[in-house]
C-alpha cells in the first residue's frame, strides 16, 4: 500500500534512526564527490546526483578484514571476524540502478558458498530506493530492462512528488517493519503527481539476442577492435554496482597481521596471472571480452540475470572512453 | 660516577639507515670509544646510501618509527664513488614530497658521518632522539594504518585497543 | 620452515656487563623460526666456533645469527665457521650488540631491550637470506703495465719473472722515466743510470715482456680478469724490426738544434733521435714537428744513410688490442712549474721567483741533468746563462709544496732529501763553492735518511737557513736572494750565481683523462685514489687495477719500487687461480620484469650495467634489458634504489631482507 | 559567467589531421595512426587506431580530445602492434611525454610520425563532454600550458592557437597547501587518499608507468600494501609521485582519469617545481641521457644534511 512522507518527516525519520544507533548510509559529499556514506544527520543527504561509487559497498566493502593473526613465540592465534558485529543499517536514497544490482549480487554470494560477510550485512540492512528524475547520456537503465522508477531491490521505494514530499511504496517485509516502527511519520497516499522520471536516451537491447551472439562469438574481431583502447585499469569494475570480484590478501608482518578481502577487477593483468607465470588472459582484448561476456552471458547462464543495470558509471569514468552501452548496442544490431 | 638518568614518559623509536663504510663504522667507533647515547636508535646497515630506497623511509614510518635517520659518507668519500651523490638528490626530493603530504620534516634527519666521526654519530643520534622526544609520538601513519573505508569498519575490541595505544 | 640458530656472545664481560645475555637468548628463542638460542662467553674463540659448528650439525640449523661485536670485526670469522659446518656462509648474519649496544649504553634494562630488538631484526633478516654461490670470473693471465719508469719496470719484471706475459706501455720513445734522468740517488749516492739501465735492458730482453714505447692507452673495456685494452702506437717513422740502432741517422741529421726534453731542454738533440744514449729500445724516432722532411718535404738524409732501410716516412699510428686480466698503473709524476698558471686554475704559479725569465734559476731536475755524467755538461756544474761554474748556489725548498695559497697543500716528500743530495753533489764538484738551502723543515724519515741530511751540513758544509725566500731578482750576473732566517731572526741576502728550486711533485699531465678511460678515481690534484688509504694502498677501488709509484702520490725510489712489487704481488694473487672468486654481493637483473629504461645503467659508477637483447626462439628481438656484469659490479645497490620496478636486486641486501628488518621493529 | 574560449580552429585542424593521416597511410610511411574519434555520447571523443587511409575521416580534434595517446606507444601496452612506424596525434603536453619516453629508451624518434596539434585547451574531466570550453570548464593543466604549439613534430597544421591567459590553477592550489601546517596538509591528503579505490587508472594511463610489473604488484616483499585502505592508498600515491619525480611532464592524465577526483597532479606539479628549483630541471623539452634523479653534480644542495 502506498504511503506519503513529507520532506520534513523524512529528515526526522533519518535523524531518529541515527539517534537510535542505526547506521544510515546515503549519498553525501566527501572531498568533492558524492558517495554513499554513513550520515551524521539528514542534512548531509544530497539527492540530486548519482554517487560516484555504487551502493554495493554497503554489503561488499571496498576492503574488509576477514581474519586476524598474531604470532607469539611458536604460538599462532587466529581470530575470526564475527559478522554478528555488523551494525543495523538503513541504506537510503538508493538509485533504481544501484538497488536493482543488489538482488543480482544476492545470487552469487549465496550460491554454492554462503558468503556470511555479505549475507549478514544484507540481512541487517533496509534499503530505501529513490526514483530517478535526471539522467545524462551515459545512463542506459532502460536499455537493460530497468527504469528510473523500478523498485527492484528496494525495501521501500520513494518517488518525489510535485509540491514536495514523496510517495512511498512498500516492497518487502523489512520495508513494512520500518514503516511500522515509525508510523507517525507516514501519511496516507498523496494525490500529487510524481516529478517526471528521468528518460535515458537509449534503445532497449534485446538481451536474449545479445546473449545468443555472445554464445557464438568468443573469438571475434570486435574484441580486438574495441578493446585495443582499454588500458587495463579497474575503474569500470570498481564503480559498477554489480561487479563483485574480490581478492584475498594477507597484510602484516611476521608478528601480526590481517587477512583482507578487497575489490578486484578482470581488467587487471594480474587478475588471471597464475603462480606458474602463465596468464590465460594475456592481452587486454581478452580481458575486456571477459567483462562483456560475464555481464551479458556467463552470469545469465548461471543465474538467469544480466550483470548490468545501466547506471552508466563505467561509461562516464572510463579513462579511454570505452562505452559499454555502445558496444552492446553494436552487438544488438548484428 | 654517572649522573642519574632522567626518566622519560615517551621513548621514541628511531630507525637509522646507514652505509656500512662510513656511518656504521663511525657508530662502531663510538662504541669502541665507549661514548654514550640514547638507546632508542635501531640501525639498519646498507652497503651504501645509494642503496637506500625512499620506500624504506616510508615503510619505517608506517611500521611505527617516530623518527628516521639516513646517514652515509661525506661527499667525495663514497666507497662506491658516487652512491651518496645519487642519494643526496633522491632524498632532497623525497623529503619535499613527504613535507607536501604533511610529514613534519623534523622527524626525518639526514647526515654525513664518517668512519672517524664517532662523536658526530653520538651527536646526531642524541639530537634526533631528543628532538623527536619533544615532538611526541608520530601518530599520523599509525592512525592511518588503523583506519578503514567506512564499509569495512567494525568496532572490534582489538581495534579499540590499538587506537588507545597510539 | 627455517631452523635458525642464535648465538649470543658475552664477549667476556664486554657485552654481558650491560646486556642480560641470558634474557636475550631466552626471548629470541621464542621467535618464530628460531630453533636454537644460546649464549656463550667468547663466540669467536675456538670452543665458541665449535659450539656453533656442532649446533649447526646437531640441531640441523638452516640459518645462523651470531650476536656479538660489529660484523666489521668478525663477520668473516663466523661465515667461515658456518661454511666449515656445511652451510652457505651467506646464511649467517651478525647482530652488533657490542659496539652498537653494550658499549654505548649504561642502563642494563635499556641495553637488553635494544639487544633483543637488534637480534630480532637480524633473525627476520636472515630468514630472507638466500644461498649465494661464490662468483667466479675467468682470468686472463696477462697484465698491462702503464708507464715505463722505475715503477712500471719493477712491476713488469716481477710479474714476468713469475711467468706471466706483460704488456708494458710507455708514452715516451724510451722506457726509463724520471729515474733515468737522475744523476745520483739518495741516500747512497749511487749512480742512477748504473742501477737503472740493467733493469731497462732486462725489460727489453725479457721473453715475457711485450714492450710498446712511444704508445698510449686509447681505450679500456672489460673488467677484472677480462680487460680489452686498445693501445695507440704512435708513428715512430722508424721500423723497429729493421733498425739495428747503429745511430748513423742521428749523426747525419742536419737538424741538430732541438732542445732535448730529456735534458730539461738545456741540451740539444737532432730531429731523428733517441732521448738518451742508453735508451731502450735503442730505436730512434723522428720528431715530426721539427723534422725538415716533414716540414718542407725536402731532406730525407736519414733515410738515405740508413743501411737496413728502417726509416719510413709513411708510417702511421696503429691501434693494437690486447687482452689482459690485470692493469698496473705506473704513470709517475711531473714537476710543478712556477710560471704563471692559466686564469681559473686551482694551482697558482710563483711569478715572483723568475723561473723562465732568469736563466740561472733552475729546477731540481735540471740540476740533476747538470750533475749527470751523461748530461749536457758531462757532469760539470755549469750555469745555463754563461756556462760559468757557480760559486754561490742557493737551493730553495717547498716550491709549490705545502703552499695552500698556491693550491697545493701536500708535502712532495722527496725534496728535502734530494736537496741535501744536491748540496753534496755540488760540493763534490765545486770544492770552493758554497751552498745555501732555504727550508721550512727538513723531513727525513727513512732508513739512513736523517744521517744523510746531517752529512750534507756537517761534512759537506751546506748552510741551511730556516725561512722562506721573500724576493729573488737579477743583479748583473748575480741572482739576489732575499729571505729571512727565522731561527736567528735576521734578514738574509745572498748574491747567488745560481738558484735551484725544489718544485713540487704533481701527477703526470693527462692523468685525469687516463683515469676516465680506466674508470678509476682520482683526487683533486689528479693523483689516483687507492681503495683504502691504509689497508688497500695498492689497489684501486675498481677491481683488477693496481697502482705503483708516484701516480698515487709523491714517493721516493725505494717506496716506488716497494709499491711496484706489491702491485705485482697483487696481480700474481689474482693470477694464482684460473677463476677469480669474489664475494657474491652483486646486483642481478630480473629479466622478466625489466623494461629496459636503463636508469640502473645511468647511475652505475662502474659501468657494470650492459644492454642485453632477449630474443625468442625464432631469433626475433623481444626486448632489450639490463644486464649486470658480476665481474664489474661493486655491490653498492644504487641501481636497485633507482629501478622503479625493482627488477635489479642486490644480493645480500634485497628488498625482502630490508623490509623484513623494518617490519621486525 | 565566463565567455567561451574560441576553439573554431579545431575544425580546420581536424581536416588537416585527416588529410595528413590519409597521406602517410596511403603512402605507406606509417602502418597505423593513433588519434581521436567521435564516440557515442554527445561531444565525446575516444582514442582510435586506424590502419587505412579510408578510416582517416574518423579522426577529429575537439576540446574533448583529452587523452594523452603516448600511452599507446609504451611497452606496457603491447596490444598496439608494433608493425612498423606509427603515426600519432599529439598535443604539446602529450609530446613532452614522448620526449621523456625517448630519453628512457622506450621509444625511438624514427619509429614515430608525429602529428602535432596546435592546441588552445581541452575540457576538464569534471564536466560533460558536450560542454563549451570556458575558463571554468578548461582542464587545469591547460591554464599552465607552455606548449600550445608542439615543437619538433613531423607535421603541424598551420593554425595558430590564440591563447587566453588564465589563472594558473595548480600553482595557486599548491601555494594554498604549502601555506598550511603539516598537520593540515596531512588532513587534506588523508581525506583525498581515503577515497582511493586502487583501480590503478592513474597508473594505467600514465605514459611513464611503463613498468611490466609495478613495484606495488609485487608481494616478495610487499613494499606497499595493495588493499584500498587509507594506509595502503597513501603509500601508493607517495611512492608513485616519487617514481614520477623528474620524469612526469604534466599531462595530468592520472588526475583526469581518477574516478574519485583525487588531485594527483598536484603531487606531480609540486615535485616538478622542486626539481626546477633544486636542479633547474624541466621535463619534456629535450631528449636527455639522464634525468635529474639519475645524475648528480658535486655542488648539489645539501643544506638539509647535517
Amino acid at each position: 500500500m502506498q504511503k506519503y512522507i513529507s520532506q520534513h518527516n523524512l529528515d526526522t525519520l533519518l535523524d531518529t534512526l541515527i539517534k537510535r544507533g542505526i547506521r544510515v548510509v546515503a549519498p553525501r559529499m566527501n572531498a568533492g564527490i558524492p558517495l554513499y556514506e554513513p550520515l551524521g544527520s539528514s542534512g548531509e543527504v544530497v539527492s540530486d546526483t548519482l554517487p560516484r561509487r555504487s551502493a554495493k559497498e554497503a554489503f561488499f566493502p571496498v576492503c574488509e578484514d576477514i581474519m586476524s593473526y598474531k604470532k607469539e613465540g611458536q604460538k599462532v592465534t587466529i581470530t575470526d571476524i564475527d559478522p554478528g558485529r555488523f551494525p543495523e543499517t538503513v541504506l537510503f536514497g538508493v538509485r533504481p540502478c544501484d538497488a536493482a544490482a543488489i538482488p543480482v549480487l544476492d545470487a552469487v554470494f549465496s550460491w554454492d558458498y554462503k558468503d556470511e560477510f555479505f549475507l549478514e550485512r544484507r540481512k541487517k540492512t533496509t534499503i530505501i530506493g529513490l526514483a530517478c528524475t535526471a539522467a545524462d547520456d551515459a545512463c542506459f537503465c532502460t536499455a537493460v530492462g530497468l527504469s528510473p522508477s523500478a523498485s527492484k531491490g528496494s525495501d521501500l521505494f520513494l518517488t518525489a512528488l510535485e509540491g514536495g514530499g514523496y510517495a512511498c511504496d512498500t516492497c518487502s517485509e523489512k520495508g513494512e517493519a520500518l514503516i511500522a516502527n515509525n508510523q507517525a511519520l507516514f501519511d496516507g497516499p498523496s494525490t500529487s503527481n510524481p516529478i517526471p522520471f528521468a528518460e535515458p536516451q537509449t534503445d532497449t537491447f534485446d538481451l536474449t539476442k545479445v546473449k545468443a551472439w555472445l554464445n557464438d562469438h568468443f573469438e571475434d574481431p570486435l574484441w580486438d577492435g574495441i578493446a585495443t583502447r582499454c588500458v587495463g585499469c579497474g575503474a569500470c569494475a570498481f564503480v559498477c554496482p554489480a561487479c563483485h570480484c574480490f581478492d584475498i590478501v594477507d597484510e602484516g608482518t611476521e608478528k601480526a597481521g590481517k587477512r583482507r578481502k578487497n575489490w578486484d577487477a578482470c581488467g587487471f593483468w594480474k587478475f588471471t596471472h597464475h603462480a606458474s607465470g602463465h596468464n590465460p588472459r594475456d592481452l587486454q582484448p581478452k580481458r575486456y571480452r571477459n567483462r562483456i561476456m560475464h555481464k551479458f552471458k556467463y552470469y545469465d547462464d548461471k543465474f538467469g540475470q544480466t550483470l548490468c543495470t545501466g547506471c552508466g558509471r563505467c561509461v562516464r569514468i572510463c579513462p579511454v572512453g570505452i562505452d559499454i552501452a555502445a558496444i552492446v548496442e553494436e552487438i544488438n544490431k548484428k | 660516577m654517572h649522573p642519574e638518568k632522567q626518566k622519560h614518559t615517551f621513548e621514541p623509536k628511531i630507525i637509522a639507515f646507514v652505509c656500512t663504510w662510513c656511518t656504521y663504522a663511525g657508530a662502531d667507533l663510538a662504541g669502541t670509544s665507549r661514548m654514550q647515547y640514547p638507546s632508542n636508535v635501531r640501525v639498519l646497515k646498507f652497503p651504501c646510501t645509494g642503496r637506500i630506497d625512499p620506500v624504506f623511509i616510508l615503510k619505517a614510518f608506517q611500521q611505527g618509527a617516530d623518527g628516521v635517520l639516513v646517514s652515509g659518507c661525506h661527499p667525495g668519500d663514497c666507497h662506491y664513488i658516487a652512491g651518496n651523490f645519487h642519494a643526496r638528490r633522491r632524498f632532497a626530493v623525497f623529503r619535499k614530497l613527504l613535507e607536501f603530504v604533511g610529514v613534519d620534516l623534523n622527524r626525518l634527519q639526514f647526515s654525513w658521518v664518517s668512519a672517524a666521526e664517532g662523536g658526530k654519530w653520538v651527536e646526531v643520534v642524541t639530537d634526533l632522539t631528543e628532538k623527536v622526544r619533544s615532538m611526541g609520538p608520530m601518530t599520523e601513519f599509525k592512525e592511518l594504518a588503523l583506519e578503514e573505508q567506512w564499509s569495512g569498519t567494525i568496532d572490534t575490541p582489538e581495534l579499540q585497543e590499538a587506537y588507545n595505544a597510539i | 620452515m627455517s631452523r635458525i640458530g642464535v648465538f649470543i656472545c658475552h664477549c667476556g664481560e664486554n657485552i654481558s656487563r650491560t646486556v642480560d645475555v641470558e634474557r636475550v637468548a631466552q626471548e629470541i628463542g621464542r621467535l618464530p623460526g628460531v630453533s636454537f638460542s644460546t649464549d656463550y662467553k667468547y663466540m669467536c674463540s675456538d670452543p665458541g666456533q665449535n659450539l656453533l659448528k656442532n649446533a649447526i650439525k646437531e640441531q640441523k640449523l638452516t640459518h645462523v645469527v651470531v650476536a656479538a661485536c660489529s660484523p666489521r670485526m668478525h663477520e668473516k670469522t663466523f661465515r667461515k665457521a658456518v661454511e666449515a659446518a656445511g652451510l652457505n656462509p651467506f646464511l649467517c648474519e651478525m647482530a652488533n650488540i657490542r659496539e652498537h649496544c653494550s658499549w654505548v649504553h649504561e642502563n642494563r634494562e635499556e641495553a637488553t631491550v635494544k639487544a633483543i630488538d637488534i637480534v630480532g631484526m637480524m633473525v627476520e633478516r636472515v630468514k630472507k637470506n638466500r644461498v649465494l654461490p661464490t662468483i667466479t670470473v675467468p682470468v686472463t693471465k696477462r697484465s698491462l703495465v702503464i708507464g715505463g719508469g722505475i715503477a712500471g719496470i719493477q712491476a713488469a719484471l716481477d710479474i714476468a719473472d713469475c711467468g706471466h706475459e706483460v704488456i708494458l706501455v710507455e708514452r715516451e720513445p724510451s722506457i726509463g722515466g724520471h729515474m733515468a734522468q737522475l744523476s745520483e740517488t739518495f741516500p747512497t749516492l749511487d749512480c742512477s743510470q748504473c742501477i737503472m739501465t740493467p733493469k731497462m735492458v732486462d725489460v727489453a730482453n725479457h721473453p715475457k715482456i711485450k714492450l710498446y714505447t712511444y704508445s698510449e692507452i686509447e681505450r679500456v673495456e672489460g673488467y677484472i680478469g677480462n680487460f680489452q685494452v686498445t693501445i695507440k702506437k704512435k708513428a715512430r717513422s722508424v721500423d723497429e724490426d729493421k733498425c739495428t740502432g747503429c745511430g748513423v741517422c742521428i749523426t747525419k741529421c742536419p737538424q741538430k738544434k732541438i732542445p732535448n726534453k730529456f735534458d730539461c731542454n738545456i741540451g740539444l738533440r737532432s730531429a731523428i733521435y733517441v732521448p738518451f744514449p742508453q735508451a731502450v729500445p735503442n730505436t730512434p724516432v723522428i720528431d715530426r714537428d721539427n723534422c725538415t722532411k716533414f716540414k718542407t718535404g725536402k731532406c730525407g738524409v736519414c733515410q738515405k744513410v740508413c743501411g737496413p732501410g728502417a726509416v719510413d716516412f709513411e708510417q702511421q699510428d696503429t691501434l693494437i688490442v690486447e687482452a689482459v686480466g690485470a692493469i698496473v698503473v705506473a704513470t709517475g709524476f711531473d714537476l710543478y712549474t712556477i710560471d704563471e698558471k692559466p686564469k681559473g686554475s686551482p694551482i697558482k704559479g710563483y711569478g715572483e721567483f723568475g723561473h723562465g725569465k732568469i736563466p740561472d734559476v733552475i729546477d731540481g731536475m735540471t740540476f740533476e741533468r747538470l750533475a749527470s755524467a751523461s748530461g749536457p755538461t758531462g757532469g760539470k756544474i755549469l750555469r745555463p746563462s754563461d756556462g760559468k761554474e757557480p760559486k754561490q748556489i742557493v737551493f730553495i725548498q717547498c716550491i709549490g709544496s705545502r703552499a695552500r695559497e698556491k693550491g697545493i697543500s701536500y708535502c712532495s716528500k722527496v725534496c728535502c732529501m734530494y736537496t741535501a743530495k744536491h748540496t753534496m753533489l755540488y760540493h763534490h764538484k765545486v770544492h770552493d763553492g758554497q751552498a745555501y738551502v732555504f727550508f721550512m723543515d727538513a723531513r727525513t724519515p727513512g732508513k739512513s735518511y736523517d744521517e744523510f741530511w746531517r752529512r750534507s751540513i756537517e761534512e759537506e758544509e751546506a748552510v741551511y737557513i730556516r725561512g722562506m725566500v721573500s724576493r729573488l731578482y737579477q743583479k748583473g750576473d748575480k741572482v739576489v736572494v732575499m729571505g729571512s732566517d727565522i731561527a736567528v731572526g735576521v734578514q738574509v741576502e745572498i748574491e747567488a750565481d745560481m738558484v735551484v728550486l725544489a718544485t713540487a711533485i704533481q701527477p703526470q699531465k693527462g692523468a685525469d683523462s687516463l683515469a676516465q678511460k680506466l674508470g678509476i678515481s682520482y683526487d683533486k690534484y689528479n693523483f689516483y685514489s687507492e681503495a683504502h688509504a691504509k689497508l688497500r694502498p695498492v689497489e684501486c677501488a675498481t677491481a683488477g687495477i693496481y697502482l705503483a709509484g708516484a701516480c698515487q702520490g709523491p714517493k721516493d725510489i725505494p717506496e716506488t719500487v716497494s709499491q711496484a712489487s706489491a702491485a705485482a704481488a697483487k696481480v700474481m694473487t689474482l693470477f694464482s687461480k684460473d677463476q677469480l672468486e669474489r664475494e657474491p654481493i652483486v646486483a642481478r637483473v630480473r629479466e622478466f620484469g625489466c623494461v629496459g629504461c636503463f636508469a640502473c645503467k645511468k647511475v652505475c659508477a662502474y659501468g657494470a650495467v650492459e644492454e642485453k637483447e632477449i630474443r625468442d626462439r625464432q631469433g626475433n628481438l623481444v626486448k632489450t634489458v639490463a644486464f649486470v656484469n658480476p665481474g664489474v659490479c661493486a655491490g653498492c645497490g644504487t641501481c636497485q634504489a633507482t629501478c622503479p620496478s625493482k627488477c635489479v636486486e642486490l644480493d645480500g641486501y634485497t628488498d625482502e631482507q630490508v623490509i623484513a628488518m623494518i617490519e621486525a621493529l | 559567467m565566463t565567455s567561451l574560449i574560441d576553439t573554431t580552429i579545431y575544425s580546420a585542424i581536424t581536416e588537416a589531421i585527416r588529410v595528413e593521416a590519409a597521406r602517410i597511410l596511403s603512402e605507406g610511411e606509417v602502418t597505423a595512426v593513433v588519434g581521436y574519434a567521435a564516440a557515442r555520447r554527445k561531444g565525446s571523443a575516444q582514442p582510435i587506431v586506424i590502419n587505412t587511409a579510408a578510416d582517416a575521416g574518423q579522426l577529429i580534434f575537439t576540446p574533448s580530445c583529452v587523452n594523452n595517446l603516448a600511452v599507446y606507444l609504451t611497452k606496457a601496452k603491447k596490444e598496439i602492434s608494433k608493425t612498423g612506424k606509427i603515426g600519432i596525434v599529439v598535443k604539446g603536453c602529450d609530446l613532452k611525454a614522448l620526449v621523456g619516453l625517448m630519453g628512457e629508451s622506450q621509444l625511438k624518434r624514427e619509429d614515430m610520425y608525429l602529428i602535432g596539434v596546435p592546441c588552445i585547451g581541452v575540457l576538464a574531466s569534471t564536466v560533460q563532454p558536450a560542454t563549451g570550453l570556458t575558463a571554468e570548464t578548461i582542464a587545469p593543466k591547460c591554464t599552465e600550458c607552455d606548449a600550445h604549439l608542439p615543437q619538433g613534430c613531423d607535421f603541424v597544421p598551420a593554425q595558430t592557437p590564440v591563447v587566453t591567459k588564465l589563472e594558473h590553477k595548480y600553482a595557486a592550489e599548491i601555494a594554498r597547501l604549502e601555506a598550511l601546517t603539516p598537520a593540515e596538509r596531512w588532513a587534506y591528503w588523508k581525506e583525498q587518499f581515503t577515497k582511493c579505490i586502487k583501480c590503478y587508472a592513474c597508473r594505467q594511463v600514465c605514459p611513464f608507468c611503463f613498468c611490466e610489473q609495478c613495484l606495488c604488484d609485487r608481494n616478495k616483499p610487499q613494499m606497499v600494501d595493495t588493499t584500498p585502505r587509507p594506509a595502503g592508498n597513501a603509500a601508493w600515491h607517495i611512492v608513485r609521485a616519487m617514481h614520477l619525480a623528474g620524469r612526469c611532464a604534466g599531462c595530468a592524465e592520472c588526475e583526469r582519469v581518477c574516478p574519485m577526483d583525487i588531485p594527483l597532479n598536484l603531487l606531480n606539479r609540486k615535485m616538478a617545481m622542486e626539481l626546477k628549483e633544486l636542479y633547474d630541471y624541466e621535463a619534456g623539452f629535450d631528449v636527455l641521457d639522464k634525468g635529474p634523479l639519475t645524475m648528480f653534480t658535486d655542488k648539489d644542495d645539501q643544506s638539509f644534511i647535517k
